[in-house]
């Protein structure tokens, strides 16, 4: 569903990402592993349209992302979640996750000004969305209060659902589990395989491998920009680059 | 939820505006001068009659002016000229036997104040009688306002475009600067002018001058070589300077506010401009000591001068109101913004004084019944009815960094020692 | 169900109560022009200030220029009245058309400047219309002269005296109000929200972010021209000095006065600001100077605006009771 | 003509670069932006005139006392207003606003204290005119460009190369960072908002004798060194001078040989130009677009 092949980017001098390519089949757990400053996140800015790549294609779903804005790309269903979190702070919980209903959603301008019936309508059933999506990852106590008052855990769950709301085909996930205490992390766990069951593709960047060698189907190791290695879980654990980037003995 | 905040908040702040109106209303803030003009008496809830004359009510007089902004200096000046001869009425009885309450307002040159302005003098003042504001602009945003109140207004704006609006209740006590150009413009021919380039400001009485003057020069058959204008405000002319004297004109009219002038004498000058200029008013006294000696065979016409000291003041009615500005004020007037003040009061007293009542109508046929009014701008001749008391005044040249006669200086040859140059 | 709950209990008495108030205060008022006069100007202002705070308090997008618009929307109208004969009501709208397009056109390549670059480009974008204003080619808009133009007449209704003046601006307050009240809470608001709030992510979640700015710039564009045509058509008169960049902070001031992204901040900030000047009247060729000393120390001290205090003052009643 | 045209141009685009300077220096410093640049001139052509006019001192001790009480008065505004604005974190436009109110402030204060007139500024070279290039020039306008010139270099040196400089261009790049390093940003932002005011009073110097000194003599000027910082590129030094040079040949010269009306509108035409097509300026200055 997601193909990318040969991908390149260049920040001046420095290659961030160098040549990766990589392919995700539908319905998968992926993950994205590798040391600090392996360009993880470039990737992932790479892939939902915050970069556009030197080189290279990324394909989704038959479609050249390449130069498509993020908006447009969230739009043919990839979501993501951010590293730093990037929530609408003011907004309240609920009203989080109905921004994420945004490309969904069809009343315009003037409908809304008319308030005409469809519009009302279409309102309530959004409304009504977001509330199943809270208490899909059990916040709907909270949908009243304002986003930047959860506690860091539940602001990383909200950002998921929200990714979630516009019914996506991909999601990439940066870090989800940063910060999380061991308990939010079995719920964590709990909500990917729940996400799985969506038909929903995950491609997730994470630092906890007993999460990641738990949960995931298929994993791709970077370091310093270059695909370094792919397999399933068990195969990463026993590959012998990937003990030496890790541990830095070349 | 919204709902209810919406209208809680729509009627707190409906009822915040009224009470605050209504307090206005009550007076609290009435407008009290400086200087010693009567003591603030608080509005009683009656309105008073505006027929009756009782001589023991007051005489309400308003004056919005442009107290700050660009033209702060000439409407301060103003303001001190109306406060002397509101002085002077009141000490010799009033305005048919009421004493003046002076209400000073500052507008800040936007019509939109003067609009309001004009609304609380009518209702919350009460006022019998204006002093227009200054810039023109504004006396046409308050003209219909007062008019139809029946408020008789005595207007101090050059710009003739204000009179233009057949308003029963404005006269004008400055001269309509239609007919300081038509002197100009003689003054012109006279001097064997043949070329003429123009600068004006885009204020309404500087472009109602400087159209006034393209006709006045093109009827007398002097070319208007260019006609440049500047930004309110601005500062620098030198390209507008370059290009005036690049069509080399024999002389150059300026219609601009007070404190442009010296700096475009100066920069004419600079620029090796030589000939003569002639400014749409008066060359005001600081200009003069800005522009030093780049204000020289500068000429205007205009019914008074502003004066360095006391003693060169040859006319008598001039020479006694610059002496008692300068015992309140401890300065001589710094523009000539508080003579127009001085005989717009005037002009309102004698008004009474013919028709013998305080009520607006019998003020205006009084003022219309002026015929030989001895003001500081000459004698005021109100009979032709159409507002306009002044028609004629004498022209003066800079020489030397002094005011001098024009006839004079004719007369003692100082034209040809230019033209020698 | 819960809503109809609501209607049930008394919800309705208070905005009945109010709109009973607004509908007496001309005939409490009977001679006080004055005050309906201000009245009026505050109707005009609280329309002006809600646009404004459309794209500023919820798109977070800056605008110093925004007399321009007030500009077209009084020039256009009073122009197109006066030469196309087109009555009043038909010239306001249109021109707030136009101030629409405009803004929309500005709003456009000025998306991608950041915070203080965009408050420049507004800047250039007031002084610019000033100036034509000020000398207009062929002096149509009548320069520094001004431009006289007539009462709104609705179907032979002359709105021409202070008291009918209000009705109509009472009823123009409204529907803008609940416009932008239902704007708000639909899926452009949440939009204009998350733009303010954080760009990158909305752009993230699917909101093309320069179509709501654009958006957003222009409703406010056309907010502001309505009030412009209002008071061009109740005062009659026009002239460029009422459209210069002092209105632009004037109108800047009364919605931090006010308070930013609420319904009830513009219509607070105007009343509050408006009755000030009124009130300051005293100081004559002081009042200047109080008035910007008394906004320094409203933006020293009550950042959120009244209405932020209010908020404040509400949330400790709930915390206490 | 073109000599006088070229003449003029440079001394009232020197007078904007002198303004952008400010500008940029304030940006650079804390990334803010101050409407009242354009008073701080007027204010220290006000100040010159009480020195030099009213007390008769020497112009440079005189220059000197009016650069002084202006870098106080810009570390007051900063201390006072504008980090109490940024310690409760209020949003951007509150101190943009807070700027404009401190310009009312300063445009009525000064008319109570020294009055309504135009006040005449003492000429510093006595009044005889120079001939340059066989045009008149008034000695205070060639006086005005060698000054700007020297001041920009001075600035540009003070601070890419001494310790203090870079201490300045490092709190404002990145204040916690530099905290780290042991620079107190507080302090230097202070600094900077002095110096920049001291800038702008000195072009109010250079400009009283030319212009003489009244209320509104820095208002439009102000506005006038937006355009040329964001010609120039914002933030930089040289972009500033140049900016303001090349804005007051183009001024000067549209109102000699094409028409005065539209002067200003060019001038802002301008920036909306270069703010949407380069909005980095000459200089190519990375601080405009997100």
């Amino acid at each position: 569903m997601l193909k990318v092949n040969d991908v390149t980017l260049r920040f001046g001098g420095l290659t961030a990402v160098n040549h990766v390519s990589l392919e995700l089949k539908e319905g998968t757990i992926n993950g994205l592993i590798g040391p600090n400053g392996a360009g993880k996140t470039t990737f992932f800015n790479l892939i939902s349209g915050v970069y556009t790549p030197n080189e290279g294609e990324v394909i989704f779903n038959g479609i050249k992302l390449n130069g498509k804005k993020c908006y447009e790309i969230n739009r043919i269903g990839m979501s993501r979640t951010y590293q730093i979190i990037n929530l609408f702070k003011k907004m309240s919980v609920v009203e989080n996750v109905m921004v994420g209903l945004h490309p969904k959603l069809k009343s315009g301008f003037f409908s809304a000004i008319a308030r005409t019936g469809s519009q009302k309508k279409e309102e309530e059933a959004a409304r009504e969305k977001a509330y199943e999506w809270l208490d899909f990852v059990g916040l709907r106590s909270k949908a009243l209060d304002p986003a930047g008052s959860l506690s860091y855990g539940e602001q990383r769950l909200l950002e998921i659902v929200r990714g979630l709301a516009s019914n996506p085909k991909l999601i990439l996930l940066d870090e989800p589990a940063a910060g999380m205490n061991s308990k939010e992390k079995e719920e964590l766990d709990v909500i990917l395989r729940k996400i799985q069951k969506l038909g929903v593709t995950i491609l997730m960047i994470e630092h906890d491998m007993k999460l990641m060698m738990g949960i995931t189907d298929y994993i791709f190791v970077l370091n310093y920009g270059k695909k370094l290695a792919e397999g399933t879980p068990v195969e990463i654990q026993n590959n012998p680059d990937v003990i030496a980037a890790y541990l830095g003995e070349d | 939820m919204k709902r209810r905040l919406l209208a809680g908040c729509m009627a707190a702040a409906m009822l915040v505006s009224l009470a605050g109106c209504s307090s206005a209303e009550t007076g609290k803030t009435e407008g009290n001068t400086t200087g010693n003009s009567t003591e603030v008496s608080s509005e009683t809830g009656t309105t008073e009659g505006k027929s009756d004359n009782d001589p023991g009510g007051e005489f309400v007089l308003g004056s919005p002016q442009p107290l700050t902004g660009v033209n702060a200096q000439a409407a301060q000046a103003t303001l001190n000229g109306i406060q002397l001869a509101v002085e002077e009425v009141n000490a010799s009885g009033g305005i048919a036997g009421r004493q003046i309450k002076l209400v000073s307002y500052d507008d800040q040159g936007s019509p939109e104040e003067a609009v309001k302005i004009a609304n609380k003098m009518i209702e919350v003042d009460k006022v019998d009688g204006v002093i227009g504001p200054l810039l023109s602009t504004c006396q046409m945003a308050q003209g219909t306002l007062l008019n139809d109140a029946g408020i008789p207004t005595v207007a101090i704006g050059l710009s003739p475009s204000f009179m233009q609006n057949n308003w029963e209740y404005v006269v004008r006590s400055s001269l309509n600067s239609d007919y300081v150009m038509k002197i100009l413009a003689e003054n012109m021919t006279q001097l064997e002018i043949k070329s003429l380039a123009i600068f004006s400001g885009q204020d309404d009485s500087s472009k109602a001058a400087s159209n006034a003057m393209k006709t006045e020069a093109e009827k007398a058959g002097i070319k208007v070589t260019t006609t440049e204008t500047y930004v309110d405000g601005d500062t620098d002319f030198s390209g507008q300077a370059a290009k005036i004297i690049n069509t080399n004109p024999d002389a150059v009219f300026v219609a601009s506010y007070a404190n442009v002038q010296p700096i475009i004498a100066k920069q004419l000058r600079q620029f090796g401009f030589e000939g003569l200029c002639f400014n749409k008013e008066l060359f005001q006294a600081d200009s003069l000591k800005v522009a030093g000696e780049a204000a020289n065979n500068w000429i205007f016409a205009y019914p008074y001068i502003s004066y360095e000291n006391i003693e060169d003041c040859d006319i008598p009615n001039m020479k006694e109101f610059i002496t008692k500005y300068q015992e309140k004020y401890g300065e001589l007037p710094s523009h000539e913004g508080a003579m127009r003040g001085y005989d717009a009061v005037m002009v309102l007293w004698k008004g009474a004084e013919n028709s013998g009542s305080a009520d607006g109508k019998a003020i205006l046929e009084g003022i219309n019944k002026i015929s030989d009014f001895e003001g500081l701008a000459g004698t005021f001749d109100y009979t032709a009815g159409d507002g306009e008391g002044i028609r004629t005044c004498n022209s003066y040249v800079i020489s030397g960094e002094k005011y001098v006669l024009l006839d004079n200086w004719l007369k003692e040859g100082g034209y040809e020692a230019i033209k020698s140059k | 169900m819960n809503k109809m709950k609501n209607l049930m209990n008394g919800k309705m008495v208070p905005k009945l109560l109010l709109a009973v108030i607004l509908l007496l205060v001309p005939l409490l008022f009977q001679n006080f022009n004055y005050g309906l006069l201000i009245c009026g100007f505050i109707a005009v202002y609280v329309i002006a200030i809600s646009g404004l705070d459309l794209v500023f308090g919820y798109c977070g997008q800056i605008s110093m220029g925004h007399a321009a618009f007030f500009a077209i929307g009084a020039y256009g109208s009073a122009i197109m009245h006066k030469y196309l004969h087109i009555p009043a009501l038909l010239t306001m709208i249109i021109a707030s058309v136009a101030a629409a397009l405009i803004g929309a056109l500005l709003a456009y390549p000025a998306s991608k400047l950041v915070f203080h670059f965009l408050s420049l480009a507004t800047v250039a974008f007031g002084e610019i219309v000033y100036q034509l204003a000020a000398q207009s080619p062929g002096g149509i808009t009548g320069n520094f002269t001004g431009f006289y133009t007539e009462s709104i007449n609705l179907f032979g209704f002359q709105i021409n005296t202070n008291t009918r003046f209000y009705y109509f601006a009472l009823v123009c307050v409204v529907i803008f109000l609940s416009a932008k009240h239902r704007l708000v809470h639909s899926r452009e608001g949440r939009a204009f929200l998350a733009i303010r709030e954080n760009a990158h992510a909305a752009d993230g979640m699917g909101i093309n972010v320069r179509k709501y700015k654009v958006m957003a710039f222009a409703t406010s564009a056309f907010y502001t021209a309505i009030a412009g045509g209002m008071y061009v058509h109740f005062v009659k008169f026009i002239s460029p000095e009422t459209v210069s960049n002092k209105q632009s902070v004037m109108f800047l001031t009364m919605l931090l006065f006010g308070g930013t992204s609420s319904l009830a901040g513009p219509v607070l900030g105007a009343a509050s600001v408006l009755l000030l000047n009124e009130g300051l009247r005293f100081a004559e060729r002081y009042q200047m100077l109080i008035y910007g000393v008394l906004l320094l120390a409203a933006i020293l001290l009550m950042p959120g605006g009244i209405y932020g205090v209010i908020q404040k003052g509400q949330q400790k009643l709930r915390r206490v009771k | 003509m073109l000599i006088q045209v070229l003449i003029s141009g440079l001394v009232i685009g020197c007078v904007y670069g002198l303004i952008a300077l400010g500008y940029s220096l304030i940006y650079k410093a804390s990334g803010l932006m101050s409407f009242a640049q354009g008073d701080m001139l007027t204010l220290g052509a006000f100040l010159g005139y009480m020195f030099y006019g009213q007390l008769k001192l020497p112009f440079v001790v005189s220059l000197v006392c009016v650069m002084l009480c202006m870098f106080g008065l810009g570390q007051l505004l900063e201390r006072g207003i504008i980090r109490v604005l940024l310690k409760n974190n209020v949003l951007p436009v509150y101190i943009v606003l807070a700027t404009i109110a401190i310009s009312y402030i300063i445009q009525n204060a000064a008319m109570m204290i020294w009055g309504t007139q135009t006040l005449t500024f003492p000429p510093i070279f006595g009044s005889s005119l120079v001939e340059l290039f066989g045009v008149k020039v008034q000695p205070e306008a060639i006086f005005c460009i060698i000054m700007s010139v020297i001041c920009m270099l001075f600035l540009h040196v003070f601070m890419k190369y001494t310790r203090f400089g870079t201490a300045m261009r490092a709190a404002a790049m990145d204040p916690t960072a530099a905290r780290a390093c042991g620079i107190n940003t507080s302090f230097s932002t202070g600094v900077t908002w002095g110096l920049s005011a001291g800038v702008a009073a000195l072009g109010g110097m250079l400009l009283g004798p030319i212009y003489g000194v009244f209320t509104m003599l820095g208002a439009i000027i102000g506005r006038k060194g937006f355009s040329s910082a964001v010609i120039g590129g914002f933030g930089n030094m040289y972009g500033a001078m140049l900016g303001g040079i090349l804005l007051g040949l183009i001024e000067t010269g549209t109102s000699a040989y094409v028409s005065s009306a539209y002067k200003d509108m060019i001038s802002y035409s301008i920036l909306l130009i270069f703010l949407f097509v380069k909005p980095t300026g000459i200089f190519n200055e990375q601080a405009i677009t997100e």
